[in-house]
């Protein structure tokens, strides 16, 4: 709280009750449904930016490797929740885990011989033999049992199938499915510098997505897992339930309407509940002599060292926390979708308007990652309407002919551009972002 | 036995669409290494500006077609191609004014420059299909072979054929003179000696009487001559399409990370480094394979390290190897 | 009274080269309905939306808009697969209001969980790779290299394919996906050529990796023949290989029916390109949802949603583009039809397409039709 | 008394928040060596930034030769022939040694050789170093190639913040010596030291400040010779 | 304490330490001169785990300590200022001190969530010791100003600061005198030599001051081109022909007076 207090406790009230106005303006003059859907996304959307905010604002980690994170919450979801195929696993289970295995052995045993072998020609000599030899292995075990586990079914299975747990199960799961890939990432990469890391971790999140793509024995690939279960109760289910029908109508509630009310309200209970918590944690640890140490890594890390901080350590440690959250809220976004699509992931969406939010938020500041996932959410759904009203006042005036019909289908072309308007202004006016750090 | 045949499917496969990729990259690269290395932040606009700058192009090639002027066997893009520069060149400027000029003078960090660069791509993205729409343009004319590969079966009587389009070899010399160019202003130059003083140090860079505006400009104008350039001569050589430029955007600054930010050779290198690594790695060797060992022995798999559905896994665990081995790229690029 | 209907599609994003099309099929039938002045519901408006085709989030809030703000009846749309899929869960069957998809073609979506609110003019991938199967051995070719772009649609139709073709003693040399819009396609281009194959299937789009890989194949010699299923038929693609392309073949949805040639010269006339992909489905699907409400004589989504198999269906008088208000005619008189429309129409199963094909083969610059299957 | 050649009248600002000087003035003359001595935190460095524009002033005003400069920017200052090594990121660390004097005479349009020849005189190690980047130099190498820079200016008002940190005696000698030299052939002189001892030596003129204000001024000798200035200001 | 063993760093071609030995031995403080470039810095950078030596070794109380990381160096009381002030700018200055000892309670993560109260309470502990370092360099009402906005000598006082935070055995000072106020540089230096006496603080410290050095340091060394060049007690040292040639020179005091001749 110290750092919103420090920004003028009157700033961060009057922002967030600015971007309420906006909620509460759609939902009048819109409708309440499409106000409670984009606060939903809104919450999920406010964690992945607080998962960039720990690895930015606190550490000063140059990652864009948020979509990665994203996905792999994504496929959690699908391993955790989505019902078993049959056959499935018996197709080749057996030989995708063995293969798998074997590639992290030869992995382990490149790197062991990289530590025990002599500096010299020996050593790299041994070590591309053991990469080359276990990569064949690697393929003879692999191939056959993947073949055979697509062969599956193609077209409704074609994978191993999941655990059909109950979805909740796969948030943490996704966070830890995260945490273990960002550990396997920052232990080779977060040695780099600013711009390198970036465009590393903009690199793995795409080498993520294109296993997420073309593994189809994982997450059927771009073929798509659809029908997900959710956590809370279907809206037509809800219109068929006689007690529900009696609770709206005794309330004068529309049943279409008060059923998509009420599911998406528990939703919003949810996501609400698990950003309050990490927001809860972010605040504690930003604000403790783990947050000036990190601070202190940010500002200078060749000072921390000899100041005795692990430098490496702590960001690793900020990199798999950052990352874990990210993974939450990817599987948080994925059972909101009920569906995993590997081909809607662009960096694009998942990373850089992520990263606009933390910007826009003011980098370092917890409370501003919020805002700024609930007012940059806000204006990417709602740029489109607006957009096209913008372009309708624009062509009001003219006379009919070829400009006007061209304008007219380019509209939909305003919404980034309206997006990119809206963002250079804000940025403009709050170049530190709306809640600087202090 | 064919080593000649499988020397011409290597080349013809291979080597000479990785060329002529890694040549329009290294062109891409180099205008946003230069941002990058003046300017200090990584300019996520510059493939709008290509595509913005090759839209200007187009128009003006379309425009000289229809007044029946022709570039003899090259296109007739080049002819357009200097006013092009000038129009991106007054637009990029009026970014700057617009845009970044503020956050230089009230000294933002790096990050909310490339925020800020993200606002301007979204706009250019959306004024570049205003003015010309989303669908995909060819508009290349001219001789559109060097060589083809009939004709060279028929000159060489092998079994294999080797093509080189015109946009090929027109990529790689003007690639190639860009860069020398672009080295020998900046090294012995005294204008580009003063820009690379700004990037190093800008309040020592005012106070040795560099003037700031005139940095900036010269560097804005320059990035216009190379995105509009490197646009032009990719939409040549594969169709214009804004969505796809967009998409240049990633390889692009692969390109010029793995060479180092800030250096124009690295950015060369950096160019062929991401287009060999992607066209290699996932090559199926099977049909060299084949010309060089006795017919028995010919593979029957295709002798593929990887599948093509990896090509670009694959240009970046190159990447990352790159960095891991030298942290600030091939050529010892800078970092801020 | 105004009749809103949704059009849902990406705008913006990967497949913006193609939606305008197909949102100028749709609202063509929207205005070929208005003047008949047939359609005694209302005035039928429509709204576009973007569905960005990748983001499922901002589509379903774009689709929840357009319900629950604007009060829209019906969606044409989605495109693509996935964010149609979320639609349909969640924006579509939340507010019981029905959608039918032009291009969704997934063959996922046949069982997905509908409450009879989805249907899709376009034929799940799975029927195509048989018919594309039979072509190529009745011309005596028996080993093929094929590509796909990257996504549900092409890895359904390649999957397929592969699996007919095999069956039927064929080989496939290689299966290689391709990414569309990315900046090269060498590295596609040069494995497929090392894979070789007497001809190559190209499972894209006609303005994408697909048109890339087709004019790379050509220029450096690799392939001199190409199968172009529906995503690749387009006059465009045509235009512009030119001569390379003469000799090609391929096959899209279509029967002997007059529909597609109808649609094209509607178009022209519209000035717009009739032959762009998935712009004839528009039109259907637009057509079927007002013809769905005519005969139930109701907006209401649970009124005319069951209505669309039985309008699509035969028994019936056939009905072709432009001919919308006689359907509209005989639909108020009481007589039975079939609307046969731009893409022959057949509504099977979960309500989607039957898939009956063309057979198509590229002379002269043109794109002509040899026989129907 | 007529006009300095250059003063900053009662400058009084900061950087923005509470005023860091307050009505401080600080004058030299052609052929002058004044030098300011203070606590640290006194507002030395931000005294010489008023002086060239580099922060803007509440009150008082900088005038050159009697013309009113306040209003000009650092570069519009370096047109008129005032140089200026600030205290810290003096140099170009990316750029080599020689590239780093060459920027010095970025506005000179004559042969620089000669300036330069001197420059490598005065400082041997720069010479053996010229082609390398000066951020790989040593921290006293670092401060030669700033003096350096500021010297191929040849200016007509040369400002100095703190010229002798971190370099050797015997640099520091040969520094000095050449300031005087340069002062000599008319050039005014403005520093700031914390050698003062050596510094007020050869000043024509000392200021002391301290909080931003003018505590003792005087002639280099009559500072030395003050206890009070000694004790407090110059360790004893 | 420290013992140096034909140690060298070469940068490129270049040999910055150029087998330097040298040792420096437990209780004492060290002056360490030379010209510029002679090495100073890189062979404390060496030492201090900032850069790996090409060759040699370093050794710490008899154990080797060559090449490990500085925070690792830190855990084992050696600490070290920077000759180019390096603060942590957004912090404020008492923050600065604050986080400098090792092993704080609240630096771990779960201490920070769920032990808030022993948490609290070291970190009043720690305020009131940054508190005291700041009033003894004088710069006690800069507590709460960004550490970026203070003057340059200032920020070389916090620099020493620091490392008054934790008990250290042996502190490697570079050039914390350059830009500092020579009335409060003997202040720091009868601390130096408090803290020496009292807490048992070894000493190595590079100046340029010979002042300065005279009255702290015993013995002195003086590198030059990456060799140790002389060493003895400081009048030793200071008689040295080589050393006179190499770094200090003849002095200014005749020169001055020519010029006011002349
Ligand atoms: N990173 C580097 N790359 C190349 N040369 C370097 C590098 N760092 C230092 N040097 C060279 O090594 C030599 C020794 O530098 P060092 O900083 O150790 O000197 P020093 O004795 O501390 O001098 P000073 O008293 O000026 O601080 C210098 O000549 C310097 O140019
Ligand atoms: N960038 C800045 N922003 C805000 N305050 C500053 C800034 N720089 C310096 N100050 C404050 O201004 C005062 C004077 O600083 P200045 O740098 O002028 O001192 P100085 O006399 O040069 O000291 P030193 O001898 O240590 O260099 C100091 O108290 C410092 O805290
Ligand atoms: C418009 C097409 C690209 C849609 C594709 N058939 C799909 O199902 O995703
Ligand atoms: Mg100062
Ligand atoms: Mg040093």
């Amino acid at each position: 709280m110290t750092a919103q207090a420090a920004a003028g406790p009157g700033r961060g009230l009057l922002l967030a009750a600015l971007v309420a106005a906006l909620f509460f303006a759609t939902g009048m003059l819109q409708s309440w449904t499409l106000a409670l859907l984009i606060v939903n996304m809104a919450l999920v959307s406010s964690i992945m930016a607080l998962g960039v905010n720990i690895q930015w604002g606190y550490a000063g980690l140059f990652s864009v490797g948020t979509m990665g994170f994203v996905a792999l919450g994504g496929l959690s979801v699908v391993l955790v929740s989505s019902s078993p195929a049959p056959g499935g696993w018996a197709a080749g289970g057996p030989g995708i885990v063995l293969g798998l295995l074997m590639g992290a052995a030869t992995i382990a045993a490149a790197v062991m011989a990289a530590a025990k072998l002599p500096k010299g020609r020996t050593r790299t000599l041994g070590v591309a033999v053991i990469l080359i030899v276990g990569f064949f292995i690697f393929r003879a075990i692999f191939d056959p049992a993947v073949q055979a586990v697509e062969a599956n079914n193609p077209a409704a299975h074609g994978n191993l199938g999941g655990l059909g747990l109950p979805v909740l199960m796969a948030w943490p799961v996704g966070g830890l499915l995260a945490a273990a890939v960002a550990w396997a990432i920052g232990k080779t990469a977060l040695g780099l510098r600013s711009d390198y890391l970036a465009i590393a971790t903009l690199g793995i999140a795409e080498i993520i997505l294109a296993v997420l793509k073309n593994e189809d024995w994982l997450g059927r690939g771009v073929k798509n897992v659809i029908s997900l279960p959710r956590p809370v109760p279907y809206e037509v289910d809800l219109q068929r339930s006689q007690a529900f029908l009696d609770w709206a109508s005794s309330w004068g509630f529309d049943p279409i309407t008060a059923s998509s009310i009420v599911v998406r309200l528990m939703y919003t209970g949810l996501f609400a509940a698990v950003l309050l918590a990490l927001i809860w944690l972010s605040q504690a640890a930003l604000h403790s002599p783990w947050g000036r140490m990190m601070r202190a890594i940010r500002d200078n890390e060749v000072s921390a060292e000899a100041m005795g901080k692990d430098v490496t350590r702590r960001h690793l440690q900020v990199f798999i926390l950052g990352s874990a959250v990210i993974g939450i809220a990817g599987a948080m976004m994925t059972t909101l979708d009920g569906q995993l699509t590997p081909g809607s992931y662009s960096p694009l969406r998942f990373t850089f308007l992520i990263w606009v939010m933390v910007i826009v938020g003011g980098s370092g500041n917890n409370w501003g990652s919020v805002l700024g996932g609930f007012l940059i959410w806000w204006l990417w759904v709602m740029v489109e309407p607006i957009g096209n009203g913008l372009m309708t006042v624009l062509t009001s005036g003219m006379s009919d002919g070829w400009l006007k019909a061209h304008l007219i289908n380019s509209a939909a072309h305003m919404r980034l551009l309206t997006m990119g308007v809206i963002l250079l202004l804000v940025l403009r006016f709050a170049p530190k972002g709306l809640l600087p750090e202090r | 036995m064919d080593i000649l045949n499988a020397l011409v499917a290597f080349l013809n496969f291979v080597f000479i669409p990785g060329l002529a990729y890694g040549a329009q990259l290294a062109l891409g690269a180099l205008g946003a290494t230069l941002i990058y290395s003046i300017l200090r932040f990584s300019n996520f606009a510059h493939g709008d500006t290509m595509a913005i700058g090759t839209v200007f192009v187009i128009l003006l090639t379309w425009g000289l077609q229809s007044m029946g002027i022709s570039f003899g066997p090259l296109p007739t893009a080049l002819l357009a191609l200097p006013v092009g520069i000038a129009l991106t060149a007054v637009l990029l400027l009026a970014t700057d004014r617009v845009v970044y000029r503020y956050y230089r003078r009230v000294k933002a960090a790096p990050v909310i420059l490339v925020m800020a660069s993200l606002g301007v791509m979204f706009i250019l993205n959306g004024v570049t299909r205003f003015i010309i729409g989303t669908s995909d343009i060819s508009f290349t004319d001219g001789e559109r072979f060097i060589l083809t590969a009939g004709d060279f079966r028929s000159w060489s009587g092998l079994a294999e054929g080797l093509a080189i389009r015109t946009t090929q070899g027109v990529t790689v010399v003007i690639a190639m003179i860009a860069v020398a160019l672009l080295f020998w202003f900046l090294q012995k130059t005294r204008t580009g000696k003063s820009m690379r003083a700004f990037s190093d140090n800008e309040d020592l860079a005012l106070l040795s009487g560099i003037n700031p505006d005139k940095v900036v400009a010269v560097t804005w104008i320059v990035a216009a001559a190379l995105a509009t350039t490197a646009g032009t001569l990719y939409g040549l050589d594969k169709g214009f399409s804004p969505f796809t430029y967009f998409q240049l955007l990633l390889p692009i600054f692969a390109a010029a990370i793995v060479g180092g930010l800030g250096s124009p050779i690295g950015a060369i290198a950096g160019g062929f480094v991401i287009a060999f690594s992607e066209v290699m790695v996932t090559y199926a060797w099977k049909k060299v394979v084949t010309y060089l060992v006795p017919e028995a022995m010919a593979p029957s798999g295709l002798v593929q390290l990887m599948s093509t559905d990896y090509k670009f896994a694959v240009s970046f665990v190159i990447l990352i190897i790159v960095l891991l081995v030298m942290p600030t790229g091939l050529f010892k690029g800078k970092s801020v | 009274e105004d009749v809103k209907m949704g059009i849902i599609l990406g705008f913006t994003g990967p497949l913006e080269s193609i939606t305008p099309n197909m949102a100028t099929g749709a609202e063509l039938a929207i205005t070929e309905v208005n003047e008949s002045g047939k359609f005694t519901l209302g005035t039928v408006v429509p709204v576009r939306a973007d569905s960005t085709c990748i983001d499922a989030a901002a589509a379903t809030a774009a689709a929840d808009r357009l319900i629950t703000a604007e009060g829209i009846k019906a969606i044409m749309g989605a495109d693509c697969s996935g964010v149609t899929g979320a639609i349909l869960q969640n924006a579509a069957r939340t507010n019981g209001v029905a959608m039918i998809s032009p291009s969704a073609t997934s063959p996922a979506l046949s069982t997905a969980e509908d409450d009879g609110l989805f249907f899709r003019t376009a034929p799940s991938d799975a029927r195509q790779g048989v018919v594309m199967t039979e072509i190529l051995m009745d011309k005596g070719i028996k080993t093929v290299a094929l590509t796909y772009t990257n996504n549900d649609y092409g890895k359904g139709l390649a999957d397929s394919f592969a699996e007919a073709f095999t069956a039927a003693g064929g080989t496939v040399t290689i299966n290689a996906p391709h990414e569309d819009d990315k900046a090269d396609y060498s590295a596609e281009v040069a494995s497929l050529a090392s894979a070789g194959g007497e001809v190559l299937v190209v499972a894209g789009y006609t303005d994408k990796g697909g048109k890339s890989i087709i004019q790379a194949s050509l220029d450096s010699g690799a392939f001199s023949t190409f199968v172009l299923p529906d995503g690749m038929v387009g006059q465009k693609l045509v235009d512009d290989i030119g001569e390379g392309l003469t000799g090609s073949f391929g096959q899209y949805p279509g029967t002997d029916s007059q529909g597609a040639e109808v649609f094209q010269s509607l178009a022209t006339a519209a000035g717009f390109d009739g032959t762009s992909a998935f712009a004839p489905e528009s039109y259907d699907a637009a057509a079927l949802i007002m013809l769905a409400m005519a005969a139930a004589g109701s907006t209401d989504s649970k009124d005319w949603a069951p209505k669309v198999m039985d309008l699509a269906n035969a028994p019936g008088e056939p009905i072709l583009p432009g001919e919308l208000g006689k359907a509209l005619e005989l639909i108020a008189a009481g007589t039975d039809i079939d609307y046969v429309g731009a893409t022959a129409v057949e509504l099977i199963g979960p309500g989607e397409s039957a898939g009956n094909y063309r057979e198509i083969e590229i002379k002269d610059g043109k794109i002509e039709t040899i026989r129907f299957r | 008394m007529a006009e300095p050649f250059l003063i900053g009248e009662a400058m009084t600002g900061g950087y923005g928040g509470a005023d860091i000087l307050h009505g401080c003035t600080i004058a030299v003359e052609p052929g002058e060596i004044a030098v300011i001595v203070g606590p640290n935190g006194a507002g030395k460095s931000t005294a010489m930034k008023a002086v060239f524009g580099m922060l803007s002033l509440r009150a008082g005003a900088v005038r050159l030769k009697g013309e009113d400069i306040t209003a000009l920017t650092p570069q519009a200052r370096v047109a008129k022939g005032m140089a200026f090594v600030p205290q810290t990121s003096n140099i170009f660390t990316t750029m080599t040694v020689e590239e780093n004097l060459e920027m010095g005479a970025f506005l000179r349009r004559d042969d620089i050789r000669g300036t330069m020849d001197q420059v490598y005189t005065l400082f041997p190690i720069l010479k053996e170093k010229r082609n390398q980047a000066a951020g790989e130099l040593s921290g006293g190498q670092r401060q030669q190639v700033a003096v350096g820079r500021a010297l191929m200016t040849q200016p007509s008002v040369l400002m100095l913040d703190e010229p002798t940190a971190g370099v050797s005696p015997i640099v520091m000698d040969e520094l000095f010596d050449r300031i005087i030299e340069v002062a000599r052939s008319g050039i005014s002189i403005l520093m700031v030291e914390q050698n003062a001892r050596q510094a007020l030596e050869i000043a024509d003129k000392g200021y002391v400040l301290v909080q931003g204000g003018n505590r003792f001024t005087g002639t280099g000798q009559a500072l030395l010779a003050d206890p009070d200035v000694r004790k407090s200001f110059l360790g004893g | 304490m420290i013992e140096v063993k034909n140690l060298s760093r070469h940068f490129g071609g270049f040999r910055a330490v150029d087998g330097a030995s040298l040792s420096i031995a437990s209780g004492s403080v060290t002056g360490l001169i030379g010209p510029n470039g002679a090495g100073k810095t890189t062979l404390f950078n060496v030492v201090a785990g900032r850069l790996k030596p090409t060759s040699g070794t370093v050794q710490m109380a008899g154990e080797d300590i060559t090449g490990l990381p500085p925070h690792e160096l830190f855990h084992k009381g050696l600490l070290r200022t920077f000759q180019i002030a390096h603060e942590f700018g957004s912090m404020s200055c008492v923050e600065n001190l604050m986080m400098v000892p090792g092993a704080q309670q609240g630096e771990v993560l779960w201490n920070a969530w769920f032990r808030r109260g022993a948490v609290r309470a070291e970190e009043e502990r720690l305020r009131v010791k940054a508190q005291d370092v700041l009033k003894f360099l004088t710069i006690d009402h800069l507590a709460d100003q960004k550490a970026s906005q203070i003057s340059g000598g200032q920020k070389k006082l916090l620099e020493l600061g620091r490392t008054m935070m934790v008990d250290a055995k042996i502190v490697f000072l570079d050039e914390v005198g350059a830009g500092v106020n020579r009335t409060l540089l003997n202040t720091i230096g009868d601390a130096i030599l408090r803290l020496n006496a009292e807490r048992g603080y070894t000493f190595c410290v590079i100046e340029h001051d010979m002042d300065f050095i005279g009255r702290l340091c015993n013995p002195v060394i003086c590198m030059a081109e990456g060799k140790v060049l002389a060493q003895g007690t400081v009048d030793e040292v200071k008689n040295d022909e080589r050393v006179i040639e190499a770094y200090l020179g003849t002095g200014l005091k005749n020169k001055i007076k020519e010029a006011a001749h002349g």
